[in-house]
């Protein structure tokens, strides 16, 4: 037992404080998008240059070519949606404007450094604009499977990886769980729904302190 | 370790950003704070706002907006009141008490080239530390300060530069802040709001939500933390159009 | 000596802007020219100019945009008519052919993040040399780069990019060029007029000047040089919306 | 006899090409902008932030204290003016995309270098755009009368003035005439109304290559 992809974001989703200025990744992260309650203050930006992303466009009415979130997809503007260029749209996040950044990761390292763009080996896809998010948003969530497909860790000791960018990840949200990036490395914060405190210690290439016992999933009660 | 630990993440800054007096839209500025004021001489000044740092009685400010002012009026009565330690900007003007000051060494003055001056502001705002302009090289402004040769051309550097609270003026605000300003009172502002730690903005008219149409937003919410509506200024007209010529 | 000298300046790159035809507005386009080219993926895209660079035959060309983009459609078509020898951007994609043709070396890649790629044009078109950012310390983007240090945080120095040529999209435009561009579909595409020697934008709409007002102008027509009225595009949604979650 | 302050402003806007975007400087340079013709595609940029600068606003109508000029003298905007914020004002000028800019001067050198903010044992007033215009603008042209009011030459083999920038003058008009500044120094292109060249040799604080003899005024039948 664990999280499936949509609990992931849906947690992922309670970490975004009221009042706040938020910018989704490409993949996952973007899915937080519709978890988030309308009314709660939380605006959303994509980094193609449009803050108070709404709701997906899905009825032919709403379709417009020249209104989309930052993976291409089709989205509305929510009321109090502003638009801007790209050098606006990045001053925001390199210059400390953007409260909570999302973002999806290949490694993440136990000093918090962020490896998301590039596999050694592999054809590189790009970079977007996942440096100046993970070097510029005030808070650097990691988004991601615990292990990749073939069970490798990856919460690692150091990244393997090309960097993304260093010491950037506060916290990082997994299949397994929540845990924090500390001085001391990976920390505890919770437990997936079902998954033992061996398991997620077994799937961390890292060490892991898990203090006091964490809560197990809490379900939707607290929200 | 418990569940609100989670989910506790304290409220951020882009909530419930209308203040109902100038004292509230002040609130937190101190002694010794950096303040950027928008505005070029008397125009597009955030009227209410200048009057109120008089009033709240803080000290040792340093002043950072393009012209230190006219005697008797606006932004000048800061210098009058004796409450500008420091001041950063384009043009002092014939003011002798302000020049009376830097002699007495009251007031320090740091004179800068008025594009610089709004890069570096932008600068601050937009997270670049520095850049590389060709303003200024070979004369006094480079004194100190590093040069490089880019394609053959000599550039100088120039840092961001910082302030703790804006000061600005806008024509229309909706309640997320998102800013749209009248004419050439555009200038700094929308600048020295990316670039201040609180950005405070004097709104002629308050709007809901969804009244600017996001095509048409000259500065998103995200660069604008408090909003006070003031429907009533003076705006004077600083000078008059000289005579018609003879010709 | 004579008069004539003294006043026969020759006439200003602001006059007359509108062109009657692609091959009209791409005029002067070379083999080897830097192109820039706004849009974000399909969305957005000068479509006829794009099409008409391909119809030109130049080659060598060095291209600058954030997305190497789609098989078959759009800006791919430039590395499928093999014209490309250098991309610049953000991001080249699962593109099979692309990847083949950097491991063949007929293609230069400089991958860019995004940000600094925006940050570069503007640069270029602001006289700015250099700027130093936070984005990429510390990565493989810095190899071969400056770094310093300001206020304990250490920046890395990244240059302006310039381009020959800027082919982008507008929506409106007045015969000045002052330019209003549609949603998110003004990303890159100021930044690039800004930057390049000469701008060419594709606009559905032509309109007499004084028919945008100056406050509701996205980019002076001091940074547009030729305009070309298209009045239809296929401006294809490149994906859907996902499915809908269950929960 | 010499040209007034009126035909010196005259002079400098027959120096304006066709659709150009120019930017006069405060003072006497700003007085051209009422003889600019306003059908010859001249843009007229004033630097607190618009491009576009019409006749002065002098009708009560007219007047707005948020149209102004960087004098801070209130104008009109032409059909097609454009506003914009001080950091684009700027990269319009530093960018090279402000053709021509007319600036007012304290003293020119021989090589080009322009003084036109402080003199030494004097107040400094401020620099205001003037290093941004010299440094960025394609062409520069001083606009200053011939010598200071105590009779000093204020075109010099070198300026004994804080410097606004570099070796950036291209071309001088004065009270006196007009002149160019080539590799070697001061040429001279034309003189005023009844000016001998004995006095404007006699003015000028540094060599003038007179080249031929040079045109006479030619009045305004050459426009």
């Amino acid at each position: 037992m664990a999280w499936t992809r949509d609990e992931m974001a849906e947690r992922a989703a309670r970490e975004l404080p009221a009042g706040s200025i938020v910018t989704l990744g490409i993949g996952l992260p973007t899915r937080i998008a519709e978890r988030v309650p309308r009314d709660a203050g939380i605006w959303l930006h994509t980094e193609n240059g449009l803050l108070g992303v709404g709701p997906y466009a899905r009825a032919p009415g709403e379709l417009d070519s020249q209104v989309i979130n930052a993976g291409k997809e089709p989205v509305t503007i929510v009321k109090g949606g502003s638009i801007f260029d790209s050098a606006l749209s990045f001053a925001m996040i390199r210059g400390g404007h953007v409260d909570v950044a999302v973002l999806g990761a290949m490694q993440v390292a136990e000093s918090g450094d962020l490896a998301n763009w590039a596999i050694p080996g592999e054809r590189v896809m790009g970079i977007g604009g996942a440096m100046d998010l993970a070097a510029g948003a005030r808070r650097v969530i990691a988004l991601t499977t615990h292990r990749t497909r073939r069970g490798e860790p990856k919460l690692v000791t150091r990244c393997t990886y090309p960097l993304t960018a260093r010491a950037c990840v506060a916290r990082v949200i997994t299949d397994l769980g929540v845990l924090d990036v500390t001085d001391r490395g990976f920390s505890l914060v919770e437990l997936a729904r079902g998954v033992s405190l061996e398991a997620i210690v077994a799937a961390t290439g890292a060490s892991l302190d898990v203090g006091d016992a964490p809560s197990l999933d809490p379900g939707r009660d607290d929200a | 370790m418990s569940l609100a630990r989670a989910s506790s993440s304290p409220p951020g800054r882009h909530l419930a950003k209308v203040r109902a007096s100038v004292e509230e839209a002040l609130e937190g500025l101190r002694d010794g704070a950096r303040v950027m004021v928008g505005g070029f001489g008397l125009s597009g000044n955030a009227e209410a706002l200048i009057e109120g740092v008089l009033e709240r009685g803080v000290r040792e400010l340093t002043l950072i907006t393009n012209n230190a002012g006219t005697p008797g009026r606006g932004i000048f009565r800061w210098f009058e009141a004796g409450i500008v330690r420091r001041f950063v900007g384009c043009y002092v003007g014939p003011n002798a008490l302000v020049a009376r000051a830097i002699e007495a060494r009251t007031i320090e003055v740091e004179l800068v080239p008025q594009g610089t001056f709004a890069e570096r502001i932008r600068a601050a705002g937009a997270g670049i530390a520095g850049f590389y302009t060709r303003t200024g090289v070979g004369t006094a402004i480079a004194s100190g300060k590093e040069t490089r040769v880019f394609r053959g051309e000599t550039y100088l550097l120039e840092e961001a530069l910082f302030a703790d609270m804006a000061l600005v003026r806008a024509r229309r605000a909706d309640r997320f802040g998102n800013l749209r300003f009248h004419r050439t009172a555009r200038n700094f502002s929308p600048l020295m709001c990316m670039a201040a730690a609180t950005s405070v903005v004097e709104v002629d008219e308050l709007v809901p939500e969804g009244d600017i149409d996001p095509d048409d937003v000259h500065l998103p919410g995200a660069f604008v933390h408090r909003l006070l509506e003031v429907r009533e200024h003076e705006d004077p007209l600083e000078r008059l159009a000289p005579e018609p010529d003879r010709g």
